[in-house]
């Protein structure tokens, strides 16, 4: 019994089709908002689904400089490794697999689609490839610090004295006492999660990797067909999986009596942490150049998240 | 009969290095036989230990000679091991044997190699002594035996440029550190009249006097400088880079551990200063900062092995952090790095030395899109490099994260933040630790094939054979986490927190207890919410379920299409519509965007890096200098 | 201030966007724009300026002997127009027009070619009757239309009065013996009627091809028969009707 | 069991690659003005790609002089099947009034097959979208085609 409930939570709740289907609709939803934003109708909401069912439909041509393996094994991984991650991020209070390291688990499985990105872009042997997963790996020496410091602040401060590495303390210590965004001591944090959220995910401003203009898509520019589309889902779904994040550590306090609408509060809430943090900023600023991208995550978004560590850590 | 096994061991091997001097010398299978006959009698002599001190928590004492201790005075040569000291003589022991099987086809080519056999039983001798002996003086005299003997493999490849000025900056800072060492020793023994590890620890536990705070402070630097923290680090670089790749492997799976082993030695069991807050600071902050600038000088290099060699100092810091933390948790963590750090760095270094076997480089900017020609190595390095950095399913996760763990529960504990800001940095460093072997694996496997490099093939399976070993090693430590603990871990962290039994087993039942040392209690680490094989089921059937989606049913999906025809335009790279030219993205200016932003910091670094043996030498004794004042003033 | 555009951005997502829903709605505002190109067979004159002046040479000519006359289609290929109107200006006639339609998509060639045709009258010379081998039948009198044929069978004389005829050729299809063709065109050209012309120059100025010089001083008016092309620009640009259109002697 | 979807999907998200071979950026600005608010190409999933490995509708522009011609057709291998190409304007179906200079080789239907020929010389983005629509069905019923 309790395969067939833990193989539901894998593959179809929290797991991978909820967070597919739910990234994708995430996906359509950050364009139509940054098409609004610039005061044009933009694309149906489900366009992104239809981006990735055409990607199936395409021819999938590996060119010769390739590994074979590396090159299709890489989109597979990104996947399996967020559908994973799904699973240690309460959607509405309900966790399939929690235990006491949940964070540092998290930390770790959300680096893993960038190592996939990178070797996969690295394995189809194009120098412009090349430039584009070194662009991707100075983003993610970038926005790990911030995101590292955020974690532990919230390891803190929900935890208290011994540490509360796990989600589903840090949820039930939001529904005693109050959303952790609304801790004055967390706001500093809240904003520097709310900027590693985009960068993470790759959208406008920090998208230096998959730069389509100067480096024509960075490390995808050797994929077509269904390896492609696998990499666009996985960028769709690291959309849900970073604001389900954000929400979960800073919004989680939000209890409604059943589970039903706790997971369309949080999906909801997800929508707005979308529109807040990732459509905004796409709509209003360009693209930043590498150097500027790292000096910015370690100079401003990295301070803001060490003071609400500071903060916490005085006991505030 | 189970005690007289590791006396057994060391001296078989060094009677192994004599007779493959004698009769080896000019006939290879001789050599090969002895050397390897020698080196697996001492593995399974080694493995058969296992079962009474690792599961039974016997500890095995041996004096020689029959030399026992007279009236509470020990004065003959004693060996005692101990769970820690097994858990060191396994990994010593593995490193050597696979060693010896990699550089059998590896060394064919080179030549006068009864040296080079003499030299490698010499060093795995030398080392395993080290690690089981009870006598502070024998441990003395095995570090200089095993100093001397990897000096000589340093430059064992002496007509390659750079190895004799590696060698004798080997031998200038290792000799330094010895020295410091036996100056220790010999304030020691004027002190406690005895040179018998339990005794000193027994007759120390009523308190430190001037000299043996003096002699404490010059063995910790002494031992220092064996496991190359960063000040003493620089002779390491140069030695791993060009010794042979067989031999770099022992050096990072070895002889660095060698140094952790007596640093811990040290600290916890003879001096116990670990109890003291400002000490573990000290160690603490020299493990964060061998990390830090371990990592960012590997992110700078462009040689392949000189990068790993800057990886293990990094990963040595790692195991020093955690160390230095005095609790449980911490030293847990700490051994299991070690040994992780064994496995993933000594399989690193097998994948190196089978690039420089199979194209005659190691320079990141020549190599390039090797994963064609050598699937096999590409694979084993990957899984090398995703265990190091730290990826879920891999053995480095599992460590490293004990290591975060420990650090900021201690910071939350002492309340003091510089733990905190330890852990940040561990975490930045495992990120850019990550960064350096995604540029390794772009320069060397991925990426494009230079025109030379086309008739490379496959190394010969006899170089394989330690890499597929040490590979799925890895993967198993990482997986079947609760097993190690059981079995490895928790006795060898017991074993450091527990002076008593160590003492007693050396010199009779209740001698500790006069001298007034006590037993902490430790408990399991558990680590309840990785159990591995759901996490294996979780990863076959999302796999299994991506895998249906990209390939799927031939009719409606696109066709995977393979690369047949070889100049269909279809296939080549996108150059922007150019012909395909030759234009791999070179390792080494993979991270400019870092490097650019950090350009203060890495100026000042190279200028430290600056490759004269004076400043080393220099550096050594400055720091030895700050030891011995901080411990002056912390042991007070 | 850090986002200059954010204000514009967040007032424009709760606005109505300025998207034209173009395939609801036509693009209106066109004005002067230059699309799709309407010819208009029956104006054209098939003066050949047209072609000419195209720059891009998207406007071909085939000629189709048709009996009584020459079809003149004339295509111009859209894919190979640049759009510059150049013809629409210099052709007299108005054949040419450039309409506002911008729907100019097209998967097979075709459906970018505007094509219209010109019929054009042979000038045929007058009729000749081969007295010879003429058996005065007298069948082409009685089917002649217009009642332009005479023949006198005792006499055996054949006459045809030139005014009446129009050159219809049903005569020529009834004679039994063939003997029956129109002569050799008289070449036609402008005429130029002495009395009338005040040698004021307007049609040199007018003629698009230089063919007609006017000395003022001592009065004449030579015209190049070759580089004439009969386009007429002279005859409507005179003031004083003096030129015609005409057949000429030489 | 969704190719019925797969199918549809693939006239819904066309993905443009634009490939200037020696054009006057005349036709290269307006088809980059159907991208902006006015006209908006983006809501019928238009989407411009950076490397023809993405490109389902190759969009060329330029008289294709000889410089660009080799690389147009190499380019124009490395794009997936199903694909379409649609020519903008009039200079690469006839090399408007660039015709017969020495560099200008210019009917681009003798290197490929031109589904859907946009005419005019810079034509409105309004002719522009309804060219790449059309190229957009055409791909559907080339991906139905090579899916039976």
């Amino acid at each position: 019994m309790i395969i067939l409930r833990s193989l539901f939570y894998i593959l179809i709740f929290p797991g991978a089709l909820f967070t597919a289907c739910f990234g994708l609709f995430l996906a359509g939803v950050d364009r139509k908002v940054v098409a609004r934003m610039q005061h044009r109708i933009g694309p149906p909401l489900r366009q992104p689904m239809y981006d990735f069912f055409k990607l199936l439909g395409k021819e999938t041509i590996i060119p010769h400089a390739a590994n074979k393996i590396a090159f299709l094994g890489a989109p597979i991984i990104g996947f399996v490794s967020l559908a994973l991650i799904m699973l240690f991020i309460p959607v509405g209070g309900l966790t399939a697999f929690s235990g006491n390291a949940d964070m540092i688990v998290i930390l770790y499985l959300i680096t893993i689609p960038g190592v996939a990105l990178i070797v996969g872009g690295s394995s189809s042997g194009s120098p412009y490839a090349g430039i584009g997963i070194s662009r991707e790996m100075v983003t993610m020496m970038a926005y790990e610090l911030p995101f590292v410091l955020v974690l532990l602040a919230v390891a803190r401060k929900a935890g208290g004295s011994e540490l509360a590495f796990s989600m589903e303390q840090v949820a039930n210590w939001q529904a005693a006492n109050g959303n952790m965004l609304f801790q004055w001591s967390m706001i500093p944090a809240a904003i520097a999660m709310l900027l590693v959220v985009p960068a993470e995910v790759g959208t406008q401003p920090f998208d230096v990797a998959e730069a389509e203009t100067e480096i024509c898509e960075g490390p995808l520019i050797e994929y077509s067909g269904s390896a492609l589309g696998m990499f666009k889902l996985n960028s769709a779904m690291k959309m849900f999986v970073m604001s389900g994040l954000f929400v979960s550590l800073f919004l989680g306090g939000i209890r409604t009596g059943f589970v039903v609408c706790d997971v369309i509060v949080f999906i909801l809430l997800c929508i707005v942490v979308t529109i807040l943090c990732m459509s905004t900023i796409h709509a209003v600023t360009a693209r930043l150049k590498i150097e500027h991208l790292f000096k910015f995550y370690w100079t401003f978004v990295a301070g803001m998240a060490l003071c609400s560590l500071i903060l916490v850590w005085c006991g505030l | 009969m189970i005690q007289h096994f590791p006396v057994l061991a060391v001296m078989l091997l060094f009677l192994g290095a004599f007779c493959v001097e004698i009769f080896g010398s000019n006939n290879a299978g001789i050599r090969n036989t002895i050397a390897m006959l020698a080196a697996t009698i001492a593995l399974v002599l080694i493995y058969a230990l296992i079962k009474p001190v690792m599961i039974d928590g016997e500890i095995i004492s041996y004096w020689m000679g029959n030399w026992a201790p007279v009236s509470g005075y020990a004065i003959g040569i004693g060996y005692e091991v101990d769970a820690l000291s097994l858990f060191f003589a396994l990994l010593v022991v593995t490193t050597f044997w696979l060693s010896g099987v990699y550089s059998m086809s590896y060394m064919a080519k080179d030549h006068h190699l009864g040296h080079y056999y003499t030299l490698y039983l010499m060093l795995s001798g030398s080392v395993l002594g080290l690690v089981m002996t009870g006598d502070i003086f024998n441990m003395f005299v095995m570090i200089e035996i095993m100093t001397f003997a990897s000096v000589a493999l340093t430059a064992f490849r002496n007509e390659n440029e750079g190895t004799l000025e590696a060698g004798f900056k080997y031998l200038v800072i290792g000799s330094m550190g010895s020295s410091f060492t036996l100056t220790g020793i010999a304030l020691i023994y004027g002190q406690c009249h005895t040179l018998n590890m339990a005794q000193i620890s027994a007759q120390l536990c009523t308190g430190m006097t001037p000299t043996t705070i003096m002699a404490f402070a010059l063995i910790v630097a002494g031992f220092g400088v064996k496991s190359y923290i960063v000040p003493f680090h620089t002779p390491a670089a140069d030695a791993y880079m060009v010794a042979p790749t067989s031999v770099s492997m022992i050096f990072s799976g070895m002889v660095n551990k060698a140094g952790v082993y007596g640093m811990i030695r040290v600290l916890y069991i003879i001096f116990r200063a670990m109890d003291k807050s400002s000490v573990q600071m000290l160690v603490v902050i020299f493990g964060a900062v061998t990390m830090f600038i371990g990592v960012t000088m590997a992110l700078a290099q462009h040689d392949f092995k000189r990068l790993l060699a800057f990886h293990s100092i990094s990963q040595i810091g790692y195991v020093i952090t955690a160390i230095g933390l005095g609790t449980a948790l911490g030293i847990t963590g700490g051994l299991f790095h070690a040994m992780n750090h064994t496995l993933f760095k000594g399989l690193l270094f097998l994948t190196a030395g089978a690039v420089l076997y199979a194209t005659g480089t190691t320079n990141l900017d020549k190599l390039g899109g090797l994963s064609k020609k050598m699937p096999k190595t590409c694979i084993c390095f990957l899984i090398g490099a995703f265990s190091i950095s730290g990826l879920p399913p891999f053995n480095g996760f599992v460590s490293k994260w004990l290591v975060y763990q420990a650090t900021y529960t201690k910071a939350v504990e002492t309340g003091n933040f510089v733990y905190a800001i330890v852990t940040v940095v561990a975490l930045i460093v495992s990120v850019m630790t990550l960064a350096s072997f995604i540029k390794v694996t772009q320069a060397v496997f991925f990426g494009q094939l230079p025109a030379e490099l086309k008739k490379t093939q496959e190394v010969p399976a006899s170089m394989l054979v330690p890499m597929y070993l040490m590979s799925a090693l890895c993967v198993l430590c990482g997986i079947f986490y609760p097993i190690v603990n059981k079995y490895l871990l928790h006795p060898a962290t017991e074993a450091t927190l527990n002076v008593t039994n160590y003492i007693d087993k050396m010199m009779g039942d209740g001698y500790a207890a006069m001298m007034g040392a006590q037993n902490i209690e430790v408990a399991p680490v558990q680590f309840s919410y990785w159990n591995p094989i759901v996490w294996l089921i979780l990863f076959v059937i999302i796999f299994v379920a991506a895998f249906l989606v990209i390939t799927g049913s031939k009719s409606s999906r696109g066709q995977v299409l393979n690369p047949g025809v070889k100049y269909d335009p279809k296939y080549a790279t996108f150059f922007s519509g150019e012909e395909e030219l030759f234009s791999q993205v070179g390792g080494s200016d993979l991270f400019w965007g870092f490097k650019t932003d950090w350009k203060g910091y890495y100026k000042v670094l190279e200028g430290l890096h600056s490759g004269i043996v004076t400043d080393y030498a220099g550096w050594t004794v400055m720091a030895t200098a700050i030891i011995t004042v901080c411990m002056f003033i912390f042991m007070r | 201030m850090m986002f200059p555009f954010l204000k514009k951005a967040v007032t424009n997502a709760f606005t109505k966007p300025s998207t034209e829903a173009f395939p609801c709605p036509e693009a209106e505002g066109l004005g002067k724009y230059r699309g799709r190109i309407a010819f208009d067979g029956e104006k054209c004159v098939d003066c050949g300026m047209c072609i000419k002046v195209c720059a891009p040479a998207a406007i071909t000519l085939d000629r189709e002997d048709v009996e009584g006359g020459q079809n003149i289609w004339r295509t111009f290929d859209l894919t190979s127009c640049t759009f510059c109107a150049t013809c629409a200006d210099f052709c007299d006639e108005g054949a040419i027009q450039m309409t506002t339609d911008y729907h100019m998509v097209g998967t097979k060639h075709e459906d970018l070619l505007v094509k219209g045709v010109t019929f054009k009258k042979t000038i045929m010379g007058e009729l000749e009757c081969d007295t010879d081998n003429c058996i005065y039948c007298g069948l082409c009198a009685r089917n002649c239309p217009q009642g332009a044929i005479t023949v006198d069978r005792t006499t055996k004389t054949w006459q045809i009065d030139h005014e009446k005829c129009v050159k219809c050729g049903i005569c020529i299809g009834k004679c039994p013996k063939k003997v029956l063709k129109f002569g050799e065109p008289k070449p036609e050209g402008v005429v130029f009627d002495e009395s009338k012309c005040v040698y004021c120059t307007l049609c040199a100025k007018k003629c698009p091809v230089g063919a007609i010089e006017v000395d003022r001083p001592n009065k004449t008016w030579t015209i190049n028969r070759e580089t004439c092309i009969k386009c007429g620009a002279c005859v409507k640009g005179c003031p004083k009707q003096a030129l015609s259109m005409g057949p000429i002697e030489e | 069991m969704f190719n019925k979807l797969i199918n549809d999907s693939a006239s819904k998200s066309p993905w443009l690659y634009h490939i200037n071979s020696g054009s006057c950026n005349g036709c290269d600005i307006e088809l980059v003005a159907c991208l902006t608010p006015r006209y908006d190409a983006e809501r019928f999933g238009f989407k411009l790609a950076g490397t023809p490995r993405h490109a389902d509708i190759v969009v060329v522009s330029g008289p294709v002089t000889s410089q660009s011609k080799e690389r147009l057709i190499r380019t124009l291998a490395q794009v997936p099947e199903p694909k379409c190409v649609v020519s903008l304007g009039s200079c690469p179906k006839s090399g408007n009034v660039f015709k017969g200079s020495y560099s200008v080789e210019a009917p681009l239907d003798d290197y490929c097959h031109v589904d859907v020929s946009v005419a005019g010389c810079t034509p409105k983005p309004e002719a522009i979208m309804e060219g790449l629509y059309k190229a957009a069905l055409i791909l559907k019923e080339k991906r139905e085609a090579m899916h039976k």
